[in-house]
């Protein structure tokens, strides 16, 4: 069947909320107004108040509340808008989720799952088109994870819910209307490895979440040169499946990462880290990133396009790679 | 199909451009005519069948299998080119 | 209020000091490390708060949190022992002196952020309303939490959704070295607090007898279903905001007035005046916490280290083991 | 604070020792002495003030006394621990022991500052260094002598080598110096390693590149010999069948579609190989890894001599006219220098095929870390034994050559018999 990432990711909801009495969506506007997305359209009228709660405008409050929550025996969602107003919540996110079963000696988890939207490209400016799951994959004690298709939005909330760690779970905002073929028998998936999206033989392009599509787009672009690349897309981000990125570079031996974050101190550079640690004598070129320019995201159109990698910049990169 | 033989001259310059489209660099001048070509020119089964579809192209003439001992020389090229089938 | 509530009220006040003072010498000789941060002075707000606590209540805490973890029942040992970064800790000696936690006694923390621990609060006492417990959620914090944007927004939060919270300010007047009037424009927090709607009234937190009689009253209103609660604990810290500090930002004189009205004694002369203390029984007391003192220590000396081969365990969960 | 003083009367005397006063002290400064021999202290009194660098911190003592002696004056700065005061209980104080010096530093050798901190970026230790400086000192080319003999071997001024193409040469025993810059990738290594001599010009006009080619495929058929240790088997095949519907084959196709002979065994070769995949991979790090799938190394030989061998990916996947076509392209893209990347991918196993230059069987030398090569000599019409009667066909000598660290016999004839099972069926070759 075909459905939207949008939908996809409300079945998984409804899915959850159905199986689990334990667990309860809580965020800004998730019920009577559906989601500011349109995510969770419905679910109110589905679950009630009780399991569907809009919280005020305390990102802070309501996130350690699900940490509390999840820490009192529940299994909360929390639902923040974008990834900008998260920083309104990173202390009990960073000081609190990631650290309590470290701190605790082992004796506190918290099984708690925290959805936001992330990335640009919608022309909404610079503060609605950050895309810092870098900044959060940084953190020890915390799960990522991006799901960049269909079955993964479908399929990652469920597994999420079942980590007894907290788990944030990123949707590009530029997903949301895409839809794509769902098998109707769609399941939980993993959320540990990454996953070979297209197989080629001559450069490895690493993407996720909104990335993925670059990356694929310019893995066609690239085949009608004859060059066959190699699309991983990361799914995870902390912790990193680090064994499915440097294989394909051990059969590729060239690689490229594409990456909506900054370049600077960004996942990209991350990855091209552990590719210099553990494969540099597999490196026939120097590894190349596109990332997004060192710029807050600007409003126009030209610029926000310019600022953001973009397929032809892939391709570029894996030509430069490829030699 | 029947088609009409070539002259001496055609079939000279047909061969010699089909051979240096396999061995650029081929000096025919000095390959003595009756010389087996595959050992002048060092070709092998492929280069050969490569040599006998650029012929056929270039002539217009059908080469079977069993024509392929006709192909032998220089001359004996010439030779198969200018008969008449 | 029974002979035996006092006694209990004296004997965990006297236990927390003493332990405190045990603490400072273990400190000076490089014992602890990391930040310390003392609540002698303040023993009335543990003892009467956490006394009027039952078992399945939950508490959130501070980084000032030993008298805390020692009246809600975490043994001496394991709060010391914590302190030395032994495994025998109650957090095995991965969070020291400003994270106690103990989730068999449903003490959360132990958090070391100024109003970090609201959140926590608020969200234990949703699960427990949504899990339909008659479970109360304790949550202590300093006055400095007052100003920080997680105290407006939890106590909101709590009140908007009616919430089994019971909020507890100890307000000793100074966020570290800054005076409540010097931060506050409002300087009654209960008064703030109310405008939240929700019960709210100040407590002589020097007054172990107040505080438990607040506690308790706010408790049952709580259990009972009517949201929210909070209290403000007047009360003082006799020692500096860490171990030692110059103390430049407070007048020694101000400490002295202070002092006049330290808990342990003032109880104990009330008790004494009542008939329901004699000297000889006091000395019992002091020596069976010198007791528990001296046993703690050498447990918490004896205890085993972490082996550093374990550093990144419980950074997230153990399968299989 | 009070702490039992060694040597000294356990529980009369104790000393005071510099407190820690926060969690960022290490050393303190006595600012002031609030105590004096003689006077006596209970648990709780401030004896001092201490400057922690950050501030002055009253200091308080933890037990009953004395002050016997204060032994850190006014201003000096000391570590945590460091005792400040004797405090007992008024008795005189005990005869101290003498402390030991400190045994003698080992000398240190004689060198000047700029010196020993190139030694210690190079990672040389002075001690071991022979000075041949004045007095004995160590100089900067002193230093660089004992570095002489561990430098590498450099690489070619002004050519940047890929991480993996530098791997490579070192597997394939390609020298590096020998090829031209200015950026080396993999291609350039395998290619140098497959591309020992081109034959066709004049040997005076050959580019010194080209010549040192020779030397490459040297080294590496050297290192195959040293470390291989090969073993051979052979079978003669008797391809009247195949050759007839190959003739067949190519009465009913066009002339752009006609397939040689050497397709047919290239394509029962790489069958072969995925039915005994054994033999089909690389010996790496002491241990067989076998192929993903089968590519083919396909020895071609340039006119007037030299050798390339581009690889085929899976031929034995492919319909017989698309090995063919693929021949066909390879073949004289190899002879015109034009090779794709991924024709340049590690084989797994290599074909040679000498029949065209007449030779009736070919023993070949294995490229490591491949575990194999089949040579097929020429087809060539010769007496064989058909049924009772002896009859004129045409036979090829096939000849396994294989490293015994990865196989042994029995696996090799299994193969070529495998082979030869495909070559007599032809038309499932097709």
């Amino acid at each position: 069947m075909t459905i939207t990432y949008r939908e996809a990711l409300r079945e998984a909801l409804r899915e959850a909320l159905t199986e689990d009495e334990r667990v309860f969506l809580m965020g800004e506007d998730v019920g009577a107004y559906g989601g500011c997305f349109g995510v969770s359209l419905g679910l109110l009228e589905e679950f009630g108040p009780e399991r569907i709660r809009d919280t005020p405008l305390s990102e802070s409050a309501f996130v350690g509340a699900g940490i509390g929550a999840a820490l009192g025996g529940m299994r909360p969602i929390v639902e923040i808008m974008t990834v900008n107003f998260s920083l309104l919540a990173l202390d009990q996110i960073i000081n609190n989720a990631a650290t309590l079963r470290h701190m605790s000696g082992g004796q506190l988890g918290v099984p708690l799952v925290i959805r936001m939207t992330t990335g640009a490209g919608r022309q909404l400016a610079a503060q609605h088109s950050h895309s810092l799951e870098g900044w959060y994959a940084h953190i020890p004690g915390l799960r990522i994870i991006a799901p960049a298709t269909i079955e993964d939005a479908r399929g990652m909330l469920w597994t999420a819910l079942e980590d007894p760690d907290p788990v944030l779970l990123f949707e590009h905002g530029s997903l949301y209307n895409v839809p794509g073929e769902l098998a109707a028998d769609a399941a939980a998936v993993d959320i540990d490895r990454a996953a070979i999206r297209r197989a080629g033989g001559d450069v490895t392009l690493v993407g996720y979440g909104g990335t993925l599509r670059t990356a694929l787009t310019a893995a066609d672009e690239l085949a009608a040169d004859g060059v066959e690349a190699e699309v991983v897309d990361l799914r995870t981000l902390r912790p990193l499946d680090e064994d499915t990125v440097l294989d394909s570079v051990r059969r590729t031996h060239r690689l490229v990462i594409v990456d909506e974050g900054w370049r600077t101190g960004s996942l990209s550079a991350e990855i091209a880290a552990r590719a210099a640690e553990a494969a540099l004598y597999e490196l026939d070129a120097p590894i190349e990133r596109v990332c997004t320019a060192e710029v807050p995201i600007p409003y126009a159109k030209q610029l926000e396009d310019a600022a953001l990698p973009q397929a032809a910049d892939v391709v570029a990169a894996a030509r430069r790679a490829v030699g | 199909m029947t088609t009409t033989p070539l002259t001496t001259e055609r079939a000279r310059a047909a061969v010699h451009e089909a051979l240096l489209g396999i061995v650029p660099d081929a000096e025919l001048d000095i390959v003595d005519p009756g010389e087996n070509l595959r050992e002048a020119l060092e070709l092998d089964s492929i280069d050969f069948l490569a040599f006998v579809r650029r012929l056929a192209e270039l002539t217009g003439r059908t080469i079977d299998e069993d024509d392929y001992s006709r192909l032998s020389t220089l001359d004996s090229c010439i030779e198969f080119l200018t008969t008449a089938r | 209020m029974t002979t035996k509530h006092r006694e209990d009220l004296l004997r965990q006040m006297i236990r927390i000091r003493r332990f405190e003072e045990r603490c400072v010498e273990l400190y000076s000789s490089t014992k602890i490390r990391g930040f310390m941060h003392l609540y002698i002075g303040e023993e009335a707000v543990a003892a009467g708060v956490l006394g009027a606590l039952g078992p399945s209540d939950a508490v959130v805490s501070t980084y000032r949190e030993h008298g805390h973890a020692l009246a809600r029942g975490i043994s001496m040992e394991a709060v010391l022992a914590e302190m030395y970064g032994r495994t025998n800790g109650c957090s095995r000696g991965r969070g020291g002196s400003m994270h106690l936690f103990d989730a068999g006694r449903r003490f959360y923390g132990g958090n070391a952020i100024v109003g970090g621990g609201l959140p926590l609060a608020v969200g234990l006492a949703l699960a427990s309303a949504m899990r339909g417990e008659p479970v109360v959620t304790a949550c202590l914090f300093g006055d400095g939490a007052v100003a920080e944007g997680e105290f407006h927004e939890c106590l909101n939060l709590a009140a908007l959704w009616r919430l089994p919270v019971l909020f507890c300010c100890e307000n000793n007047l100074y966020a570290m070295g800054t005076a409540l009037a010097r931060a506050q424009a409002e300087t009654d927090l209960a008064l703030r607090a109310s405008s939240y709607g929700m019960p709210s009234w100040p407590v002589d937190g020097m007054d172990p007898l107040a505080v438990a009689a607040a506690t308790e009253r706010a408790v049952e209103s709580i259990r009972g279903g009517s949201g929210p609660c909070f209290l403000e604990l007047r009360t003082y810290r006799f020692r500096a905001h860490s171990m030692y500090d110059a103390e430049r930002y407070r007048d020694r004189a101000e400490v002295e007035r202070w002092k006049d009205r330290d808990p342990i004694p003032r109880l104990a002369a009330l008790m004494r005046e009542d008939g329901e203390l004699t000297d000889a029984e006091l000395e019992t007391i002091e020596s069976e916490v010198g007791d528990e003192l001296t046993a703690a220590i050498a447990a918490a000396e004896a205890g085993p280290f972490e082996p550093v081969s374990d550093l990144t365990r419980f950074v997230y969960a153990e399968h299989a083991s | 604070m009070w702490w039992p003083r060694p040597g000294g009367r356990w529980g009369d005397v104790a000393d005071f020792l510099m407190p820690s006063l926060g969690a960022d002290m290490d050393e303190g400064t006595i600012l002031e002495w609030l105590v004096k021999p003689g006077d006596v202290v209970h648990r709780g009194d401030v004896v001092a003030v201490v400057d922690t660098s950050k501030a002055a911190v009253d200091v308080e003592c933890f037990t009953d006394g004395t002050v016997e002696k204060i032994l850190l004056p006014v201003g000096e700065k000391v570590p945590v621990g460091t005792p400040l005061a004797i405090i007992g209980d008024g008795a005189p104080e005990p005869p101290q022991a003498v402390t030991k010096p400190e045994p003698a530093t080992k000398p240190q050798p004689l060198a000047s500052p700029p010196v020993r901190t190139f030694a210690k970026q190079a990672g040389v230790d002075l001690a071991a260094v022979h000075g041949t400086g004045r007095g004995g000192a160590i100089t900067r080319a002193d230093v660089e002598q004992v570095l002489a003999p561990r430098a590498r071997r450099p690489e070619p001024a002004g050519v940047r080598v890929s991480p993996y193409a530098k791997r490579l040469a070192g597997e394939l025993g390609v020298d590096l110096a020998t090829l031209p810059g200015p950026v080396l990738h993999a291609r350039d290594v395998h290619a140098a390693a497959r591309q020992p001599v081109q034959a066709q010009r004049p040997q005076a006009e050959r580019p010194q590149a080209e010549q040192s080619m020779r030397q490459t495929i040297a080294a590496l058929m050297s290192r195959s010999k040293r470390e291989i240790p090969h073993y051979y088997l052979s079978i003669t095949i008797d391809l009247q069948t195949a050759l007839e519907w190959l003739h067949e084959y190519n009465r009913g196709v066009g002339v752009q579609d006609r397939v040689v002979p050497t397709a047919l065994l290239i394509k029962a070769t790489a069958l072969a190989a995925a039915k005994v995949p054994a033999l089909n991979g690389h010996w790496v790090g002491g241990a067989f890894r076998p192929g993903d799938g089968v590519r083919l190394g396909l020895a071609v030989s340039l006119r007037g001599g030299g050798l390339l061998v581009p690889t085929l990916a899976d031929p034995g996947a492919l319909a017989l006219n698309e090995v063919m076509r693929t021949l066909s392209d390879v073949v004289a893209r190899a002879r015109t220098g034009r090779l794709r990347s991924s024709e340049l991918a590690p084989a797994t196993l290599t074909v040679t095929n000498l029949g065209d230059l007449g030779a009736e069987s070919v023993q070949g030398v294995i490229y490591p870390p491949q575990v194999a090569l089949v040579g097929f000599g020429a087809i060539s019409k010769r007496p064989w034994a058909v049924g009772d009667l002896l009859g004129v066909r045409p036979l090829v000598t096939a000849t396994l050559a294989a490293d015994h660290r990865a196989s042994d016999g029995a696996i090799g004839a299994r193969f070529l018999d495998a082979l030869d099972k495909l070559l007599q069926r032809p038309e499932g070759l097709r």
